[in-house]
Order: C-alpha cells, then structure tokens, then sequence
C-alpha cells in the first residue's frame, strides 16, 4: 500500500518520457500522456476505495511527519485528485487536434503533478515548492504559442508569482523560527502564537493563495493568461489550477489557521480580511466581465467571480456553507474548461477573438452551442444543472446564519455574501445570456463566422466537452449522489482535531497505513 | 566581528539600492551578483558552508552569466530589425 | 517604439515616493507586530534546541538515541556526517526532487520558448583564451567532482557542483562558440530523473517509503556512509550540470537540436 | 369520464408536470429536423394537460390540499433538509393551472396552423417545456420545486422571446434581467422564511411570517417586499411596466398571446398563494380602512400601473404594443383588486384574470392572423381588415368589448366586481382612476378596432384571404369562451368560491347567472339579452340603411390635389397616423415624468461605465502596485482594530 | 544590538528594497533584478532565523566534541532548495522577457496596457 504514492507521482514518469519518447516518435508524448491521465485516474479511484474512503498518510522516506514529509491523502485530496485527473485527461483528448511539442506535453503532467501535489502535502515547504513547480510549468505552457499576449500574460503572472511566492517563504521562515516546525498538523497542535505575529503570517501565507485562486488583488494575471495562453491550457488553469489552489487554501486556512488554537488570537481578522478580498473578486470579477469583448476574458472574469464565490463559503465557515463551496467548486472546474473548449473551437473555427464578432456560429455548429449554453446556464445557477444546487445550498447556510467563524464576531458577514452573491446572478446571467443569444442569432447577411473555412467538428473536439456538460447535467439531476462525498470533504479540510490525530498520531504509528 | 557585519550589510544595502537606480542594465546585473556574493559571505559568517558554496556559484555566477546573455540576445533582436516579429505574425 | 502610453517623469517619482512610504508603514507594523508584547509564541521564541531540527542533527528520529552523535561512530539512521546533506538528500529528499524538477522544467520551458538565434556577434577568442579554457576546464572538473561526491562529508554537494562543472562547460562554449548536443542534455537529465524515481521507488521495494535509505549507513565519516545519499548526489549532480549547461545553451543559443 | 381517462392520465400533478418536460426534451433532441412534428407534440402535451386537469378536478377536493411527492425523489440533500421537492394541490393552483391550460389549448391549435413553412419558428420544444414549469409553479408544495419551475419558466421563456432574431435580442435581455432581479429577490424572501421555519414548504414559510406579526414586523415587511418585487417583475406592475411592450412585440406572435394571456399572471398567482395570507392571520399594524397599509400601497401601486398602461396605450402605433400596454393596464386593475384582500376582492381578481386570459388571448390571435396574412405591424399601415378577414374581425370586436368592461361580455362583470370591492373597503380614492383606466381603455381600443379593421382597405390588401382554417377555429374557439365567460359568471365564479373555503375567505354570494355585490347584485344575462337585442336593432338599421360607396384611400378631401406632390405617401395619409394627437400632446409631459424606462436605462448605462473602469484596472501597467497598497491597506485598517 | 539582530535587519532591509524594485521599475530586467534581490532576502533571512550565537557548522567531524553546538541545519536545506529554485525562475524570466522584446520591441510595463497594440487586441489565441 506504500504504492500509494504512485498516485502523486505518475504525471512524473510521463514528464521523464515525454521529450526522450518525442525524438523516437513525434507524437509519442501526447499519447503517453493520456495514457498516464487515465491511469492515474483509476488508480485514484482503485487506491480511494482500497483505503476505505478514508484518511491516509503517506510517509515519504519513512520519517515521521512532524520530522520528515507527509502526504495527506483525505477525502478533499483524492476525490479532487481523481477529478484533477479527470479533468486533465479530457483536456488532453480535446487537445489532441493540434499537435504540440514535446516538451508541452512534459510541463502540462509537471503543472498536473503540482496541483494534485498541493492538494495533498502536509508540509509547508514542501507546498511552496509544489507552488513554484506549478508556476514555472504554467509559465512555459501559457508562453507556448502566442508571441504577443501570450507573452504579457506570462510576465504578469510571473512577477506577482514571484513577490507571493518570497513573501510566503520569509512566513515560513518566521513561522519555523517561532513554532520550529514546518508540518502543518505539528503547527496546528502547538501552541498559540502572539496575536498580530499570527496575523502578520497569515497574511503573509495567504497572499499565494490570493494569487492561486485568481482572487481580487492578486488577479491581474488572470485575464492576460486566459486569452494569451491556447485553450487547453486555459482550460487546465480554471479546472485543474483551480481546484489546487482552492484546496490547498482551505487545507492551510480552514485546517492550520481557522480551525486551531495558534492562530487563535489573529483568527477572526484573518477571516475578515479573506471575507472582504472574496467579495471584492465577486464584484469585480462580474463587473469587469459585463463590459468585456474578448471572448476567453469574459470566461475569465467569470472564473475570478466563481472562485470568490468559493472563498467567500471558506469565510463563512461551517460545514454546509463549505460543502456548498465545493459545490461551486466542482461546477466551476467542469463547466470552465467545458466553455473554454467551446471557445477554442469558436476562436478557431471564426477567426475572431471578440464574441461579438462570431454572430450566429452556434447555428453553424449546433452541438458546441448547445454545450455552451449549458455550461452558462450551470454557471447562472439554473435549475436542472449542477450549479443550481450549491447556490441553493449556499444561500440556505447564508441565511441561516450557521457557520463557525460567524459566529466568531462577524454576524453581519453571512447576510452581506448573499446579497454579493444574488448581485453576481443578476450580472452574470445577463452577460452569459447575451453571448449564447449572439451566437444563436440569425446573422445579418449570410456570412456566418467559418463559413470561408470550414472545420468539421472532430471527435477528439466534441467529445470532451459533451461528457463534460453530461456530468453537469447528471449532477444537476441527481445531486445527492456527489453531495455526500462532497460534505466528507468539506469535514476533512474542517476537522482540525481529525487531521493532527491522523497525522501525528495514528497514521504515522501505523507507518502510513490506516 | 559586529563592525564586519555592518560594514558588510551596509554595503549590501548600498548594493541593492545601486540596481534600482543605474542607469545600465549590465552594471545592474554586475551589482546583483557583486550583491549575492556578498550575501555569500553572509552565509559563511553564518556558519552555513553549504548554502554558501552553492549561493556563490548559483547565485553569483551563473545568474550574472545568464543576465548578461539575455541582454546579448536582446541586442541582437534590435540588430536583425524586427525579421523574427514579422515570421510570426 | 514602445507600446502604450509612457508615464510622466513627476508621476512615476510620486509612484516611487508613494510605494516608499508604503514599504516603511509596512515595515513599521512588521517591526511592531515582531516586538508586539502581548502572550503567545513571538518571534525566535523556538529556540534551537526546541525545533525539529535538533533530531535531524542527533540523527534520531526514528528511535530516541539521546546523546549527540560523534565522529567515527556508527549504526545511526543516517550516516552522512555533513547533517545539511543527510536532510537535503534523507530526511527531506521529497524536496529535493522536487527541486530538480523545478530545475527540469524551466530547463523545458527555455528549449521551448528560446528560438535559434538569428546573427551572433561575436569575435573569434584570442589563442590565449582557447589554451587557457581547457587547462582552467580539468581544474574546475576536478574541484566539482570533488564537490559532488564528498557532498556528505564536508560542505557541498550536487547542487554546487553541478553548477561548477556547468561553469566549465560554460566556459568551453564560450571559447570554442559551441555548446554541445541539447539532445545530450536532455537524455542526461532524462536518465538521471528516472534513476532518482527509480532509488525512490527501490525505497518502497526494501519496505519502506518512498525515497526511503535501504543501504547500510556506514561510520561517520567514511566515504561510504550515508547509505543512498551518495548515489541521490551524484545524480542530482549530472542532473543539475546538464540542465544548467541545456539552459546556457539555449541562451547562447546555437543547439544542434531543439525540441 | 373518468372511465374514458386512461391510467396514464391519473398521475396527477406529477404527470401534468413532468410529461411536457419529457416531450419537450425528447423533442428539443430528436425531432430537430421536424418542426411541424415539434408542434403537434406540443399540442399533445398541452392536451394531455387538460385531461390531467380534469381528472384532477374529478379527483382533488379543493378545500383541503393533497400532496404528492416525486415518484422518484432526486436524492435528497441534507443541506435542504428533507421536506423538499413534493407537489401540493390547491384549488388556487387548479384554476389558475385549468384556465392556462384551456388558453394554452387554444393558442396551440392556432399555432398548429400558424408556423408553417415561412412563418416557422422553433420555439415549440422550448414551449413545450414551458407548460411543464407552468404546472410546476402551480402546484409547487415547496420553494425548491417552484424555484425550479420559475427559474426555468425564466429562460425559456427568455429564449423563446428572443428565438434568435437580433432586434429581439434587447427586448429578451430587458425581460430577462428584469425576472433575474426578481428572482434574486425572491431568493432572499424564500430563504428568510426557510431559515426562520426549518422547512422547505411554502405553507410553512407563510405561517412563520404571519406568526410573527407584533414582533418583528419589519422583518415580515422586508421579506414580503423581496416577494412582492418578484411577482411585480413577473407581471410587469407598477416600476416594472415597460418590458411587455418589448417583449410581448418582439416575441414570436402566437407566443405573445400566450405571454399576455398566462405567463404574466404568474405574479398575480404568487401574490394571492404567498403574501396575503402573511396580511391576513393575525395582522399587527398600520391599516387604512381594515386594508393593511402595505396592501393599500400595493393597490395603489396597481392603480397607478392602470392609468399609466391606459396613457401609453393610446400613443402607441405598434398594435401588439398597444396591446400589451393593455396588458399591463388589467393587470393593475387586477392588483388593486387582490390587494383589497377580501373574500370579493379576490374572487374579482380571480374572475378577470381568467377573463384577461381568455380575451387577451382571443385579440392577440387575431392580431396574430392579421399579421400572418399582411406581414405588418404598425396599425397605420393597415386598414379595412374587417372586409377581408372577417372572423378576425369578429373575434377581435367581441374581445375588445370584452376588455373595454361593456356588457354583455366577460370583462364588464369582472370589471364590476373590482370596483365593487374598492367600495367594500370605501377605496373610493384608489377607484376613480381604476374607472379612469378602464374607460381610457375604449380610447385605445376603438384605436386598434378602427385604423385594424375599420377604414379603408389599401390596395395592396385587396387580395388577402381569411386566416387558414385551423387559426379561425382556435379564434372561435376563443370568442366563445368569451361569451361564455360574459353570460354565465357563475362557470368561474363557483369554483373560486368553492376554493375560498381552503383558504379561509368568506363565501362570496353569486349563482351561474348574477352576482351579489355590496351595494347591488346584477344579472348578467338579463343585461346581455338587453344588449344583444339592442346590438340586433343596430345591426337592422344598418341593413336598411343606405349603404355607402367605396373610394380609393387617396380620393377625399383633397378636392382633386394631389397629396403625392407634398410628399404624403398612402401611409402618412393613413387616417391611423397621429390618431389622438391632441390627447398625446397632453399627456406627454406626465408620461415624461413617470418614465421609469430612462431610470433603468440609467442605471444600466452607469453600471456599464462601472464595469468599464474595473476592466481598466485589470490592464495596469505598474505590476500590482494597487496590489500592494490595497493590501497594505486593509492590514492597517484591520490591524487597527 | 546583537549579531543575529543585525543579521535581520539587513536581511528584512534587502527584502523590501526587492519588493521596492519589483513595485516601481519600468524595466522587465530590472524587475527580474529586484526579484533576485528579493530572493537573497528571503534567503538570507532564512538562515539568520537559523543562526545561533557561537554556534559551529552542522559537520560532524574529528573536532566537534561530545555536545556540540550546531546551527540549525534545516533552514539551509531550505535554502539550498531556494536558491535552485530562484535560478530557475531567474532563467525563465529572461526568457520570457526576451519573448516579449521580439513581439513588443519594448521592455517597459507600460506597453503592458491593453488597446495601445491593436496587434494584442486583435490576437487570436484558439
């Protein structure tokens, strides 16, 4: 059962081949990938139900974690990871149309093995050092094809990344030198830290995760990003970055600084100060994509507001206010690389970036506008698709005023997300609905977008994006089959007591096994 | 051993300060490595051999080198005058 | 023919003195928060002795030996008498991999990102340069071979040597205006990245967890102490020199291959 | 009958909601090559409805409701609690569900006919899918199923509206957003009143409202004003009057009639199922003549609604806009009624609605045909329709008697009955315009009947024929309802009373024929016999009458000028141009001021500078020195604490 | 003030001289600059975290008695693992500024705003 680490470690092997693979056969690395995709997948789903739908710890080098590095293999880390997995293997499908280099192969499984990395760490140093493997691979992919935008995305995430990244390692460092530990159960277990020191800490840690989860003030990368880098990569940074960034930050705030004594003194203005930044990033992610020409930046301000949606639940906390935020969560990191594959095909197939120029391109191609329109509807949280259920959710937590951290001091704060978050419906549906209404429309003369050059839609593009808007649909349909998994996830990243006894006590006397 | 230190530090400040404010790029790059050099020092003061073994060639050299080949080829993209600009687009 | 509009010299100078004063307000609440005397944990208030790091340097995570390893002895968890190198290659090693593959990454990006160059201006190096470089070239060989095997004994190690043995190939390339195969680097790094996954997972084989020692720790001090940590060394040490030497190329920029 | 019903028709409410879903869908995918095959479907589904209704009605008592949870319950979600997803049958929810359906019946069959080859829109699956969120949000038991119903009522409608032609496109977004805030709104009330009582039920939402009247009234107002504000998006009331003037013109034709028949009494139904019962038990406050102030607010509300749809519907020149302003003028008389909140009141507004539906219906059918047949809408380019279409013609007459509240027709009794309920609660203030309104109403009328129907017939008319047969089978149809509706008030009228003891309103006092008001009873068909031997003595005289002589349109007063040479084509010549002119010219400046339309257009406008400026911020070229200093800001402002 | 004291302050004082660079050049290359600074703050202030007065280096050898008394060794396993690190961000950066140079023929972050090059508005990235 110590294999179990394959599971972190499989993109590895295809990042080893891939360039190596590339010389004897071009396309050897795309296939390779995919192949790994799939059976990393499984075997996520092989070693989940193994381990019993349970913790498990996996002790790296065989030192015990507050001393070595551990792995943290809970319900959040595998069932996203699976979806991590998941989501990657489709992007590869869709991205198999355009035949990319090897070494693009290579940084996509290095950016796949980051982000189940930082969803599964216990150590903060080794969660910076899977940040910054993501970072660097990111940069690479997203500077891979376009020379103008490409580029100026890849600086403004490059720059800020690296001020984030120092910041967090000078709060490590002074973290290490107060607590002398850097496990993040030790450092939940030991005592409490002087009050502003604690605030001063969190701040400094939280800003990477501000910056991972695309929030307000760290975010001016994120529309460059969406628009400078192909489709694919794009996809990966809404679906798979996404959800690294979203876990990683609920690990490190709700489980090493909410939910523990040591930061007990800084708590409540921690959670103001994460409080506000979500709301900002919901406002202004819907604002600014009210205005927007580009297509893909309008995906991408979208994507901004739905993960402030997402934080916005970790500020309120409680477990059905944060299982309502993996809710979220998981629509989001569907449906966006479900619209981002529609956006490529569209961006491809018209030869125009702004969607007001593609007018009536979905009676062109019926089928990726039908899936568009789904996915905006998922995403307006509208009955019969998965988001309708985590807004519901949410709102019923907002209201009811439950959640532990608003208990502690901010009564006001439930009440003033759910009018931000009734607000980001009125925007969010009227923009969606104007796009998908311009591409069904009947264009004024008969020069539909693509109609010079037209592209069949090829299985390896459809396909992708259909089984996508399926598990939208079928998770609208029939909610509570991921609702349970999803409130066990949220009690894995809530429980602090849980994850130190698991870590430091039983699963590292048991040697790793449960 | 306090009077080295400031004097090391000050010089390590006055350094830093010195890559904002020049005008070259080169001689900002030079006063970079000059300034891990001396950070390299710093590790060895702080009795940290590894890291100052490792800051010094890293750190001081190679990165020196690599700014001072960016800057070689950004020259060369002036010279050639905009050919690879037109190739993409 | 700079894009975009250029700032007023009076605004950037008021951006500056703004972002200053900032910085200080900054540094004034860092300052306070430091010396903040209200309860709890402060600053340093972990001292050496109470961190995690006193098991790593008594070698004594797994089973509480409780005195102070010396030299000569033997029979400890990890053997290398340099205790930088037994946490970077033993009780840590995850991050060491880690690293290399940072380092393998940007290695990637650069090939995939750095086209050929167009024009190279350059001057065919003195007589004196091409007789010197390779007398300075075994020197430096030496001194990093050196470096990267005593790497668990006295300071140093893969990472300090690989880059002084990429500082040669530097060197060469810059006087003979050849940087080598790319195709060789990439095998190398290849190579040696599937042979630290391969140590790592013989770990998991001899029982126990990845990346886990399963050599006899020797004496300290010998040569042949620290169990793995030799071999983990020296691969992260080609490891490193062909991917500096792969990422020098590509700036310098005439690679035979590039993919 | 019921032996005639076959089992499939017993599933009850669950049947008449999910069965056009299931069509809708099955026809949305499979049938996209066939579209007059969509729309046999859809009027299979509508039919099917009906007979659910009557079995239902054969079935269900209407005093106490049964529930009926899903046959297959979506797998519950414990942050939902348990209580969630299950139908309720109220009498309310059957009349509103029966008389939709009936007009939906109709309609269908006149859509049958009317999207043939180059008339064709596709909307019929979506449509399809629609009646089932339309059985939905009557019969709904719990918030989350009629939120569901509602959300998807909202877009697809929203799609229907806008099926794809870009000058609908405005129409739909302003529609759309417009059920968008109200729908926030409502979320906000829902789960108010969800957190409050622990349960997903409505009933139970209602009763921990009005158990909480004398203690925190302020809450109770607050969330019924996020209710109210839904429903008055939903039916276009007073701050929200403009979009059916928009969308029910820009909408495809047979769905307009359709969208002014049934869809914009959603609202109507939600204030009667949802807020007034929170102002009857046990209400602590503020009252003007026993009418709580809130109501009294909300009926003038409806009033003001009236007098303004009245005044834009006479400057209107478009004939489905006037229509729809129209629209918008009843529903406030029907408010106003309903916020009377008394056992007549609402058996008036009840009585109307239904009539609404039914010769609202009936007029934009007509509409419909006329513009099948000639392509046109503007009203000044018509003309001299009655010689060509007749039965148009009829039907459109009988339904505007109707709307204009004159006997024998439906209308007038509704009409009656409203205004009688303002007196019963000596509202004298809030009737005078109501009476303003609806005599306002022959003005706009006779406008559409005349410059439509009447006058004379340009030539490049003179060779349409009557709507196909189908159309005027559905627009019969439809006037006989009318009639029906007018002779014998008792067919609606006797339900709505039996439905008053499930809801705990006093029995109102009415027979098939005659009904009693508070200050006098009449009986509707001695007048209707009046009026129809008098319509007979009219129709006499003209007969004997000496008949007049046919000129072309140009040929009048002009005295042998040629009206070309100053540049007066036919249509500026209409005699429909500038109809009330005067009148127009008087009323502008009020108009001007009471426009809520330039205060939203405001806000959209400034919301659009916003959301400018913050798209700016994204492109600043000093990297995240904003970063920094926001950051730095808020760690001073927090720290400050 | 003692050592490890002073060890801070100019560890803390090239920190924010990083970050000072990093918020207000215009220059790719002389933020990359600033961002090297930055790290060999951090790094050094890693290490002085890790310093202890009359602490010897983490080396066992002949001389190092019974009880000695190492510096704390992790925070330079730390930043051994840093400094790699920030060479290869160092490395990318400049490639990608030198990218951005080809397409740009700018390296001011002010040619970073949008709509001054119709070129980058217009761009199509599938």
């Amino acid at each position: 059962m110590n294999y179990i680490i394959l599971f972190l470690i499989l993109p590895l092997f295809s990042a080893f081949l891939a360039p190596v693979c590339s010389i004897v056969r071009g396309r050897f690395g795309k296939y390779l990938n995919i192949v790994v995709y799939a059976a990393g997948a499984a075997g996520g789903i092989y070693f989940f139900t193994v381990s019993g739908f349970n913790a498990y710890s996996v002790i790296i080098g065989g030192w015990k974690p507050p001393y070595g590095i551990n792995l943290y293999l809970g319900p959040a880390a595998f069932g996203f990871g699976i979806l991590i997995y998941f989501i990657a293997f489709l992007i590869h499908i869709y991205d198999l149309q355009n035949n990319r280099p090897a070494y693009y192969h290579m940084l996509f499984a290095l950016f796949v093995f980051a982000s189940l990395g930082m969803t599964m760490t216990g150590d903060l140093f080794n969660l910076f050092i899977f940040i910054e493997i993501g970072t660097i691979a990111l940069l690479g992919l997203s500077a891979s094809v376009s020379p103008g935008s490409g580029t100026r995305g890849a600086l403004k995430y490059f720059v800020p990344a690296a001020l984030v990244s120092m910041i967090m390692l000078a709060g490590i460092a002074l973290l290490y030198s107060s607590l002398g530990t850097l496990n993040i159960a030790h450092i939940a277990r030991s005592s409490e830290l002087n009050g502003s020191l604690a605030f001063l800490l969190g701040i400094g840690m939280l800003g990477i995760f501000f910056f991972e989860a695309e929030l307000f003030p760290f975010n001016t990368w994120v529309p460059d990003l969406y628009k400078g880098a192909p489709s694919s990569i794009a996809a990966g940074v809404a679906g798979i970055g996404g959800i690294a960034g979203v876990v990683s930050f609920g690990r490190v705030f709700l489980t090493m600084m909410a939910g523990s004594d040591t930061f007990r003194f800084a708590r409540s203005r921690l959670t103001a100060v994460v409080f506000i930044i979500a709301a900002a990033s919901i406002v202004i992610g819907e604002l600014a994509a009210l205005k927007e020409e580009d297509f893909k930046k309008v995906l991408a301000f979208s994507s901004v507001s739905h993960m402030g949606i997402v934080v916005l639940t970790f500020s309120i906390g409680g477990s059905v206010a944060l299982t309502a935020g993996l809710f979220i969560l998981l629509n989001h990191s569907v449906v966006k690389p479900l619209m981002l594959m529609t956006a490529g095909f569209y961006i491809k197939t018209s030869g125009k970036a702004r969607w007001r120029e593609m007018r009536g391109i979905a009676r062109r191609y019926p089928l990726t506008g039908a899936l568009f329109v789904v996915g905006a509807l998922s995403l307006m949280g509208m009955p019969l698709f998965a988001g309708f259920w985590g807004k519901m959710i949410l709102l019923k937590s907002l209201f009811s005023g439950q959640g532990s951290l608003s208990a502690a001091g901010q009564q006001t704060f439930p009440l003033i997300g759910a009018a931000v978050i009734l607000f980001s419906v009125i925007l969010e549906g009227t923009y969606f609905m104007r796009i998908g209404h311009v591409f069904f429309e009947a264009p004024p003369s008969e020069d539909i977008p693509g109609r010079s050059r037209r592209l069949k839609i090829s299985l390896s593009t459809a396909a992708p994006a259909l089984i996508l808007a399926l598990v939208v649909v079928f998770f609208g349909l029939r909610p509570g089959l991921i609702e349970g998994y999803l409130s066990r996830a949220a009690a894995d990243l809530i429980n602090t007591a849980d994850y130190i006894n698991n870590v430091l006590v039983t699963l590292s006397a048991a040697g790793g096994a449960l | 051993m306090i009077y080295l230190v400031l004097f090391m530090s000050t010089l390590m400040v006055v350094g830093g300060i010195a890559v904002l404010f020049t005008k070259t790029l080169r001689a900002a790059a030079l006063i970079t490595g000059i300034v891990s050099l001396l950070a390299a020092l710093f590790f060895v003061l702080m009795r940290a051999y590894d890291v100052a073994i490792t800051e010094a060639s890293i750190g001081a050299v190679l990165s020196t080198a690599l700014y001072f080949f960016a800057l070689r080829r950004i020259e060369e993209i002036d010279y050639d005058g905009g050919k690879e600009n037109e190739k993409k687009s | 023919m700079t894009a975009g509009r250029k700032m007023k010299r009076s605004h950037r100078v008021l951006i500056n003195i703004l972002v200053f004063i900032v910085l200080c307000v900054a540094g004034f609440l860092v300052y306070r928060s430091f010396t903040d005397t209200g309860e709890g944990k402060k600053l340093l208030s972990a001292a050496v002795e109470d961190r995690v790091s006193v098991k790593f340097s008594e070698k004594s995570v797994r089973e509480d030996t409780g005195s102070q390893v010396s030299f000569g002895t033997e029979g400890y968890e990890s053997g290398s008498a340099n205790i930088v190198t037994s946490i970077v290659v033993n009780y840590r090693a995850f991050d060491t991999l880690l690293e290399v593959i940072i380092l393998f990454a940007s290695t990637a990006g650069i090939a995939m990102l750095m086209e050929k160059r167009k024009r190279r201006i350059y001057t065919e190096s003195s007589q004196i340069v091409k007789t010197a470089v390779p007398v300075i070239n075994l020197f430096i060989y030496v001194v990093g071979i050196v470096i990267i095997l005593r790497g668990h004994l006295s300071p140093g190690g893969g990472f300090a040597g690989g880059a002084v043995l990429a500082s040669a190939f530097i060197l060469t390339s810059l006087a003979f205006r050849n940087t080598g195969r790319g195709i060789l680097y990439m095998v190398l790094e290849t190579l040696m990245g599937l042979g630290i996954l391969a140590v790592g997972l013989l770990g998991i084989y001899y029982g126990g967890g990845f990346l886990q020692n399963f050599l006899p720790t020797g004496r300290v001090g010998d040569f042949f102490s620290g169990g793995t940590v030799v071999i983990l060394y020296t691969l992260i040490g080609v490891k490193v020199l062909s991917e500096i030497s792969g990422i020098s190329g590509s700036f310098l920029g005439n690679l035979k291959e590039k993919r | 009958m019921m032996k005639l019903c076959p089992g499939i028709l017993n599933t009850g409410m669950f049947g008449a909601v999910v069965f056009p879903y299931a069509v809708g869908i099955f026809s949305l995918i499979i049938l996209k090559r066939w579209k007059r095959l969509q729309w046999a479907f859809f009027f299979l589904s509508t039919l099917f409805q009906l007979f659910a209704a009557y079995s239902l009605f054969r079935s269900g008592n209407f005093g106490s409701g049964i529930s009926q949870k899903f046959p297959f319950a979506l797998s519950p979600i414990p942050g939902l609690g348990q209580s969630a997803l299950f139908f309720q049958f109220t009498g309310l929810g059957f009349i509103f569900f029966a008389g939709s359906t009936i007009v939906t019946l109709i309609i269908s069959i006149f859509s049958l006919a009317f999207n043939d080859r180059d008339h064709a829109t596709g909307v019929a699956p979506l449509w399809t899918i629609l009646m089932g969120a339309n059985a939905g949000i009557f019969f709904a038991g719990d918030w989350l199923s009629f939120l569901i119903s509602w959300e998807v009522m909202g877009w697809t409608s929203f799609l229907i509206i806008a099926h794809g032609r870009e000058d609908s496109r405005k129409a739909a977004l302003y529609y759309y957003i417009l059920s968008l805030i109200g729908s926030s709104a409502m979320l906000a009330g829902i789960f108010i009143g969800v957190s409050g009582s622990g349960s997903m039920a409505i009933a139970d939402s209602v009763r921990y409202f009005s158990g909480l009247w004398g203690t925190r009234n302020s809450l109770v107002v607050l969330s019924t004003l996020f209710f109210t504000v839904a429903f008055f998006a939903k039916s276009a009331v007073f701050p929200f009057y403009m979009w059916p003037s928009l969308a029910h013109a820009e909408a495809p034709d047979d769905f307009s009639s359709f969208l002014s028949g049934v869809m914009i009494k959603y609202g109507v139904f939600g204030l009667i199922a949802v807020v007034l019962p929170i102002y009857r038990a046990g209400y602590v406050g503020p009252a003007v003549h026993g009418v709580p102030l809130y109501l009294a607010v909300l009926g003038w509300f409806g009033v003001i609604t009236a007098v303004l749809g009245t005044l834009y519907a006479i400057k209107q020149d478009d004939m489905k806009k006037l229509m729809a302003y129209s629209t918008v003028s009843n529903i406030g008389l029907i408010i106003a009624a309903l916020s009377m909140n008394s056992s007549l009141g609402i058996a008036a507004a009840l009585f109307h609605t239904f009539n609404h539906m039914v010769f609202k219906g009936g007029i934009f059918l007509s509409l419909a045909s006329v513009k099948y047949r000639t392509g046109e809408r503007e009203m000044h380019k018509l003309g001299g329709m009655a010689y060509r279409m007749p039965l148009s013609f009829f039907t459109f007459l009988i339904c505007i008697i109707a709307a204009a509240g004159i006997p024998p027709m439906s209308g007038f009794a509704s009409k009656w009955m409203i205004y009688q309920a303002l007196f019963e609660k000596k509202m004298l203030i809030m009737a005078i315009p109501a009476f303003f309104a609806s005599t306002g109403s022959f003005l706009y009328l006779y406008r559409g009947l005349h410059t439509i129907y009447l006058g004379q017939l340009s030539n490049r008319f003179a060779k349409i024929k009557e709507a196909p047969a189908p159309m005027a089978f559905a627009m019969l149809i439809m006037m006989f309802t009318v009639m029906l509706g007018g002779f014998f008030p008792g067919l609606v009228l006797s339900p709505v009373n039996s439905i008053f003891t499930g809801m705990g309103f006093a029995h109102i006092s009415q027979d098939l024929f005659s009904i009693q008001g508070v200050t006098t009873s009449i009986r509707l068909t001695s007048i209707g016999t009046i009026f129809m031997g008098s319509f007979f003595i009219v129709g006499f005289l003209y007969l004997i009458g000496k008949k007049r002589e046919h000129v072309e349109q140009l040929d009048t007063y002009t005295s042998g000028e040629m009206p070309e040479e100053w540049g007066l084509t036919e249509e500026k010549y209409h005699y429909g141009m500038h109809f009330y002119e005067p009148l127009e010219v008087t009323i502008e400046p009020f108009l001007k001021g009471t426009s809520m339309d330039s205060l939203f257009r405001r806000i959209g406008y400034e919301t659009g500078k916003l959301s400018g400026t913050v798209k700016r911020w994204f492109n600043t070229p000093q990297l995240g020195t904003l970063v920094l200093l926001i950051v730095v800001v808020l760690l001073v402002v927090v720290l400050g604490r | 003030m003692s050592i490890q004291q002073l060890f801070l302050y100019n560890a803390s004082a090239i920190l924010l001289i990083g970050v000072f660079g990093i918020l207000t050049r215009r220059n790719i290359i002389k933020i990359l600059l600033s961002i090297n600074i930055l790290q060999t703050g951090a790094n050094l202030l890693l290490v002085a975290l890790g310093w202890r007065p009359s602490g010897i280096a983490p080396i066992i050898t002949e001389n190092t008695g019974h009880a000695p008394l190492f510096v704390d060794p992790l925070p330079q396993a730390m930043v051994l693992t840093a400094i790699v690190i920030a060479f290869g961000t160092t490395a990318l950066g400049l490639v990608i500024a030198i990218k951005y140079y080809m397409s740009h023929r700018s390296l001011e972050t002010s040619s970073f705003m949008y709509g001054k090059t119709k070129s980058d508005d217009e761009e199509v990235v599938q």
